[in-house]
């Protein structure tokens, strides 16, 4: 894995801010999305620069992920391809979001590239907000430790964290930040070409950074396995389930914030489900007695499920945009995680994969059907 | 089991295969549990997953999903994108304990009414075992 | 007026008026705040008389402003035989609003309110309101200011039920465990009629209320001149708006947005990616996804004529920005202006969808 | 509010006698959710269509409910009175009470139980039917036949009509595969005799424009109105319009190079089938000039690579011995079979009369040709397992067919799928043999697979019959009423449909970003509105709300 050891200026983000200065003079980019701090100071937002001025207020690496990358990058491109050459500053799994939706053509990646990064994990966007200053200091702790206790979910679960099976194009490795040095190295030619042009030469052999990633991949599927096998009993019948989903109050929000949700009007707010005639509620009442009105949020949720579980990159934006903190990502990932294995498919992993039930083979999923005919 | 308990299931039967097998099970006076209402649509393929949750929430004991044996779809590859749909979505269900054996596919062909009498009636005990479906009576969905 | 005096409080109280009607066979089924498993409250709609244990009309929690659920109860068609349904002022007021958008019908349903005490924000359910119940009917009881509560409560003026035909008195001097119960119209006395509590002729208005109406007034005199709105422009806009995620969670909570396929969501409100490109050349950056502040203003535009003041999207927004007093406050403005009250009556025509001959005729000279 | 008129039927003493019709109609009259309800002895019968039209304008229901048989059975009857009485015929349900309730429940009260469920789930559905109108558009009359073989213009012939024009393109010379056959099989009659009579039929019709020398570029539109551009001999472009295409573009003979054992291009004198007769046309000779004295022809060359027989090599081998016989009595004429394919009543006499005239047959396991001593000889094991030596003069290869290049080209232009083998697939291998999953694209001949003359033109006949029948000059084409459509206001491009379809029923507006369907070639399967995850993919007849509803019934 040839790349470049960088000794960090001041901080990681400076250090990261000069190199898409560069990017930007050498013209290997028209512009850069990448998060900056949001004038008010508790939050961050994309913004998609040209102007080098406005790229110092960025930050490359935010504490938080209020709003998942693919669904800024996806307001750019769905009506369209741009002829913009962007480079996107974002996560493994905003990255691996931008690619299912390419395939679903909410996104066109023609002249798009990614940088990525080594995540080690973000913090819940509302306890940012509560406490700027001191998330700001704890983060810069978390990206020298990889350890944290207030991660989101999501990000403990995360395995995804690093360069593999990621099609991005230069790609920044974080896991030795304790000398204070970060790695750069290109993963496609295009990184490989826009490298040189700046004036960085690969000529350093990264692959020892890698028994950092794969010690904390180690911890990561522990507390994977962990959670998800106190998750299965927790969540099972409808008891289970419903008792996991007690506080949800049916704003949807969970669907809105999710990046492969891209339906313009989610079915579960159609005219088809929202307005049925009085008597159908009162049909569902029947022999119950009673129904929490109007009595879809185990539809919604399973529903939801059963669109985009295989789409689903766990990043935990449901989680974070859920009013009432109902553990959403936790049973979104758990699932996903499931279905994905059995059609041995990894969301975000290369464009031409299409999702599995947008193709099909002749000889599959026996074990489902009842297929013993008379031949 | 109590013996008098008859599951309602919701049977999706294809129009060209599984409904034609139904009604030649009628005409050749095959008799079968009065458990199964079917309801016809033109492919497989058109039985989207929102159903099937919709009707395993609505109440019902079992949800048969019925279409042409693999490559003699009327409509060529539809009953291949039905058992991608159906895996799918009984995987999720095993995935949250809910009752995956309550959704079934059966591939029925249009002279198969021995073959539609035999799914019938196998689903309609296999639910007795089963009994009343718990979804039924949860109030707070 | 005639009004029941039953020695049990409101919740209670409630509960036995809604056995009764279930029992006579008044109504078919009855529409109110339940308790559900785990710690979740929501609104249940109920035909089974076993199942009102569960429910906590006045309990100090609004999950979802129920204008929007009866409008889905009732927008395809009326309901044919009649519903009870219990619910909060602003509920109503918003109810009245959807009638006049034709997203709602009101025949055969009887309105239940009270007094409104406020609720906490909804984030407070997940942890349980015990420690603070007693100290909520305490304040309640005195008419006394909570902090806890939330904002748009605090500064709520039109906490009385003026168009409930039942009303219970829950506030202002009157102790908790006694609760009277004001039969406003002709319906809600035959609603009663034949119930085994004594009844009794009062003629009390609702007053007595007064000194909590001038206090949430002054709070709100302050809450809305601390956030200087008008001198917002662009900047200001950008700022209090700056950590909104475009979730458009405070408009799927709003009773007065109704749209089925929210314009800011539809293909016409989406530009090319042309435009971006000349916008980036413009101002040199351009923040995705865009048009936030487009949204919030334009949500401005379609609902402050009708906006009751409900906070519903304050309460569900995710990074917590006071979308409901920039709201409320705008809609107190534009309601004035226009001389307007919403949900005060539902003949009364929404000012933008009439007109009059001779007004604003400084505009346009 | 709708006002649904509900029919039960008593088919005789069918549904009658099993179902408890009293029950069931004061159930559904205290339901209050239909006008009227009318009982029938046989509504299929004339006087119960009669019966059936005038309660229809007696009553002025909007919908009907019919509690009879089978959809299959009389929904096209019960549609057609429902026309005639003005009512659109997709306000109505045909409840399946017969075959899928009363034959199948012996008793009787769970029989009436659930013929009544099923009754309100239709009564619930029928609210929310919407009218359809049955659908036409012109159609051009004029046919494209691709391809100028036997089974071209066997087509063409058949398809030229006085209103109906008939282009045949041909990328070389009309005759295709038969311009490299000598004589015929099984009547030993010369070809050209056969191939001038076609081919003079062909240019002697003038309804028919040939194109020779000339390629089809592209293929647009849809049935009932193709464009194609087309390159002529002199290389300039034109555009015909057709109703309809018929791909008769042949196959082409399996050539044996790969296969070592048959010394084929590496040894002299070993010819496959076609070369030989093209070589022999006028004198059968070696390379060294003089008549062979000694001919192995062999069987099934490249079978088992191939997979599959191609019927006709075992009778054109042994018409090729004869030929040889002919002309060089005293030749030796020997023919290596594994096994003989012989259909039909022909083939049988023809093998015995070969046989008579002094062919040897000799069964095989394995066999090689190979060179020795300035000889070709042929090595073979035959099933007792001993290994013989044959030494010939000269080797003639019987190999089967494959698809050409032009099969490829043609299933990518016209989106038509190809089975396994590389040949056009047809839509149904019993039911349609001649029609494509593309409406309005046909297939003849060995395009479609390998097979003999007389097959390929009967097929070439028959794609020119399905023409005639479906589009008629000056009519219009009815369209599948109960096709899908997709809502622009909900739509947001994500092309799952167009995935899904099979019959490329369903492509992206790219300006729009939408998804858009062609209503001539959606057959209105459903797919797309199960794969459309917000519901903007709306099947009619069978949409979303009213399946629901209908679900909603049953389970009540």
């Amino acid at each position: 894995m040839m790349g470049k050891v960088i000794p960090l200026k001041e901080n990681l983000n400076t250090t990261i801010k000069e190199i898409l200065e560069l990017l930007l003079e050498k013209e290997c980019f028209d512009a850069v999305l990448v998060p900056v701090r949001v004038p008010s100071g508790e939050s961050f937002a994309y913004l998609l620069m040209k102007d080098r001025r406005i790229l110092q207020s960025c930050t490359p690496l935010p504490p938080i992920m209020p709003v998942q990358g693919a669904r800024a990058l996806r307001d750019l491109t769905r009506r369209g391809n741009s002829n913009l050459k962007v480079l996107c500053v974002m996560r493994p799994c905003e990255i691996r979001a931008s690619i299912e939706l390419a395939k679903l053509r909410q996104i066109r990646l023609e002249n798009v590239s990614f940088l990525s990064f080594d995540c080690p994990g973000a913090l819940r966007t509302k306890d940012y907000i509560n406490s700027p200053e001191e998330s700001d200091n704890q983060y810069q702790e978390i990206i020298a430790t990889w350890e944290s206790e207030n991660f989101r979910s999501a990000c403990n679960t995360c395995l995804h964290f690093s360069y593999e099976g990621l099609p991005a194009d230069l790609h920044i490795h974080l896991t030795n930040m304790k000398e204070e040095r970060m790695g750069i190295t290109p993963l496609s030619d295009k990184g490989k070409e826009s490298l040189s042009r700046i004036g960085i030469e690969c000529n350093g052999d990264l692959s020892g950074w890698q028994t950092e990633v794969n010690e904390i991949s180690r911890k990561r599927i522990a507390n994977r396995d962990k959670a998800f096998s106190e998750l299965r009993d927790k969540i099972s019948g409808a008891e289970g389930f419903h008792d996991f989903f007690s506080d949800c109050i049916n704003c949807h929000n969970c669907m809105r914030v999710c990046p492969i949700c891209y339906c313009r009007q989610c079915f579960f707010d159609s005219s088809g489900e929202a307005k049925s005639e009085a008597e159908d509620y009162l049909a569902k009442i029947g022999a119950k007695g009673g129904i929490r009105f109007p009595g879809d949020m185990m539809l919604f949720h399973l529903g939801r499920m059963s669109h985009m579980a295989l789409s689903c990159v766990s990043c935990g934006a449901c989680e974070d945009g859920c009013p009432m903190e109902v553990p959403v990502s936790r049973a979104f990932a758990f699932v996903a995680d499931e279905v994905q294995k059995m059609f041995d498919y990894v969301p975000g992993r290369n464009e031409e994969e299409p999702i599995p039930v947008q193709t099909y083979q002749e000889d599959e999923l026996h074990q489902y059907e009842d297929a013993k005919g008379t031949g | 089991m109590d013996g008098d308990f008859l599951p309602r299931i919701i049977g999706f039967l294809c129009n060209w295969c599984s409904y034609a097998g139904a009604d030649l099970a009628g005409v050749t006076r095959l008799k079968m549990p009065p458990s199964l209402v079917p309801i016809r649509v033109m492919c497989s393929s058109r039985v989207d997953p929102l159903f099937i949750l919709k009707a395993l929430l609505g109440g019902a004991d079992g949800v048969l999903v019925a279409g042409c044996h693999p490559g003699d779809c009327h409509y060529q590859t539809g009953n291949y994108y039905t058992r991608r749909r159906i895996a799918l979505t009984q995987k999720i269900f095993s995935e949250l304990g809910l009752e995956v054996s309550r959704l079934k596919l059966a591939w029925v062909a249009a002279s198969e009414g021995a073959r539609f009498k035999k799914v019938v009636t196998e689903f309609t005990e296999q639910l007795r075992e089963m009994g009343p479906s718990p979804i039924g009576e949860e109030v707070f969905l | 007026m005639k009004a029941l005096k039953m020695s049990k409080p409101p919740d209670d109280a409630i509960r036995d008026i809604l056995r009764f009607s279930l029992e006579k066979k008044k109504v078919q089924a009855v529409f109110s705040l339940s308790k559900i498993e785990g710690n979740g409250y929501a609104y249940a709609l109920i035909s089974n008389k076993e199942l009102l244990s569960n429910i906590c009309p006045t309990f100090p929690l609004m999950p979802v402003n129920s204008a929007k659920m009866i409008s889905r109860l009732t927008a395809v068609e009326a309901v044919k035989s009649p519903i009870a349904v219990v619910l909060r002022p602003c509920e109503l007021r918003a109810l009245f609003e959807l009638v006049k958008l034709e997203q709602a019908k009101l025949d055969n349903l009887l309105f239940i309110s009270f007094v409104c005490n406020g609720v906490f924000p909804i984030k407070a359910m997940k942890d349980g309101l015990d420690g603070k119940l007693e100290k909520y009917w305490e304040n309640a009881r005195i008419g006394q200011d909570f902090a806890e509560l939330r904002e748009s409560c605090r500064i709520c003026e039109s906490f009385v039920p003026d168009n409930a035909d039942i009303v219970l008195m829950t506030g202002g001097s009157q102790n908790n465990d006694t609760s009277s119960v004001l039969m406003k119209t002709q319906k809600g006395e035959e609603f009663i009629e034949g119930i085994n509590d004594q009844f009794v002729e009062e003629d009390r208005e609702l007053k007595g209320l007064d000194n909590v109406r001038n206090r949430r007034a002054e709070l709100k005199k302050t809450v809305f001149s601390d956030l200087k709105t008008e001198d917002f422009g662009i900047q200001g806009l950008a700022r209090i708006f700056g950590r909104c995620i475009n979730c458009h969670a405070c408009s799927k909570a709003c009773p007065i947005c109704h749209c089925n396929l929210c314009h800011f969501e539809a293909a016409e409100s989406e530009s090319d990616p042309s435009t971006f490109e000349v916008d980036l050349n413009n101002r040199g950056a351009l923040r995705l996804p865009t048009n936030t502040v487009f949204y919030h203003v334009g949500r401005l535009i379609h609902v402050t004529i009708s906006c009751v003041g409900c906070g519903m999207c304050s309460d569900v927004c995710p990074t917590d920005i006071p979308v409901a007093t920039v709201f409320t406050k705008i809609a107190e403005r534009v309601q004035n202006s226009f001389s307007y009250v919403p949900g005060r009556n539902v003949e009364e025509k929404i000012p933008i969808l009439t007109f009059e001959r001779d007004e604003l005729e400084e505009l346009g000279e | 509010m709708a006002k649904i008129g509900l029919y039960l039927c008593e088919c005789g003493p069918n549904i009658a006698e099993v179902l408890d019709l009293e029950k069931i109609s004061n159930e559904i009259k205290k339901d209050g959710k239909v006008a009227a309800i009318e009982r029938h002895k046989l509504l299929c019968s004339e006087d119960g269509k009669k019966f059936l039209a005038e309660s229809i304008e007696k009553n002025g229901f909007d919908r009907l409910v019919i509690a009879a048989c089978s959809p299959k059975q009389h929904e096209a009857t019960f549609m057609d009175v429902m026309s005639a009485a003005g009512l659109n015929p997709y306000m109505f349900q045909l409840v399946n009470v017969r075959e899928q309730c009363a034959w199948m429940t012996p008793d009787k009260e769970l029989a009436t139980y659930k013929a009544l469920r099923y009754i309100r789930a239709a009564i619930n559905r029928v609210r929310y039917h919407r009218a359809i109108e049955q659908k036409e558009i012109e159609c051009n009359a004029d046919a494209i036949v691709i391809g100028g073989g036997i089974t071209g213009m066997e087509a063409a012939v058949r398809a030229a009509q006085k209103e109906r024009r008939v282009y045949l393109i041909e990328q070389t010379e009309l005759g295709g595969m038969l311009k490299c056959h000598r004589v015929l099989f099984p009547t030993m009659e010369l070809v050209d005799q056969l191939l001038k009579a076609k081919v003079d039929a062909v240019r002697g019709n003038e309804q028919i424009e040939v194109f020779e020398n000339s390629e089809v570029k592209d293929v647009l539109g849809f049935f009932g109105n193709f464009v194609a551009t087309i390159e002529t001999k002199e290389k300039e472009e034109i555009t015909l319009h057709a109703g309809a295409i018929i791909l008769a573009t042949g196959a082409e003979p399996f050539s044996p190079e790969q296969l070592s054992n048959f010394g084929y291009g590496t040894l002299d004198d070993v010819y496959i089938a076609s070369e030989f007769e093209k070589v022999s046309a006028d004198r059968i000779a070696t390379k060294s000039g003089d008549p062979p004295k000694s001919v192995a022809i062999v069987h099934c060359v490249g079978r088992k690579n191939l997979g599959y027989c191609s019927e006709f090599c075992c009778a054109n081998s042994m018409k090729i011995a004869r030929y040889i016989k002919e002309r060089l009595s005293d030749a030796k004429v020997v023919q290596f079979y594994k096994n003989l394919c012989l259909p039909g009543t022909q083939y049988d006499k023809f093998y015995k009369e070969t046989a008579e005239k002094g062919v040897e047959f000799i069964r095989f396991t394995d066999i090689e040709v190979t060179r020795e001593a300035e000889r070709l000889s042929i090595k073979y094991r035959k099933e007792d397992h001993t290994e013989n030596n044959l030494p010939v003069d000269m080797v003639i290869l019987s190999t089967g067919l494959v698809p050409n290049s032009a099969t490829e080209r043609f299933a990518k232009m016209l989106n038509i799928p190809v089975d396994e083998y590389g040949f056009f697939k047809e839509e149904h291998v019993k039911l349609d043999p001649v029609s494509t999953v593309t409406e309005g694209v046909f297939i003849a001949g060995c395009a479609q697979g390998p097979g003999n003359i007389s097959d390929s033109m009967a097929q070439g006949g028959a794609a020119a019959g399905r023409i005639l029948s479906s589009v008629t000059p000056g009519g219009r084409l009815q369209l599948e009423p109960e096709t899908s459509q997709v809502s622009e206001s909900l739509c947001v491009g994500c092309g799952v449909c167009v995935n899904v379809c099979a019959y490329g029923a369903v492509t992206i507006d790219e300006l729009r970003h939408i998804s858009v369907v062609n209503e001539v070639l959606c057959r209105g399967c459903g797919n797309c509105a199960a794969a459309c995850p917000s519901g903007a993919a709306r099947h009619r007849h069978f949409t979303t709300k009213q399946i629901t509803q209908e679900m909603g019934e049953i389970l009540r």
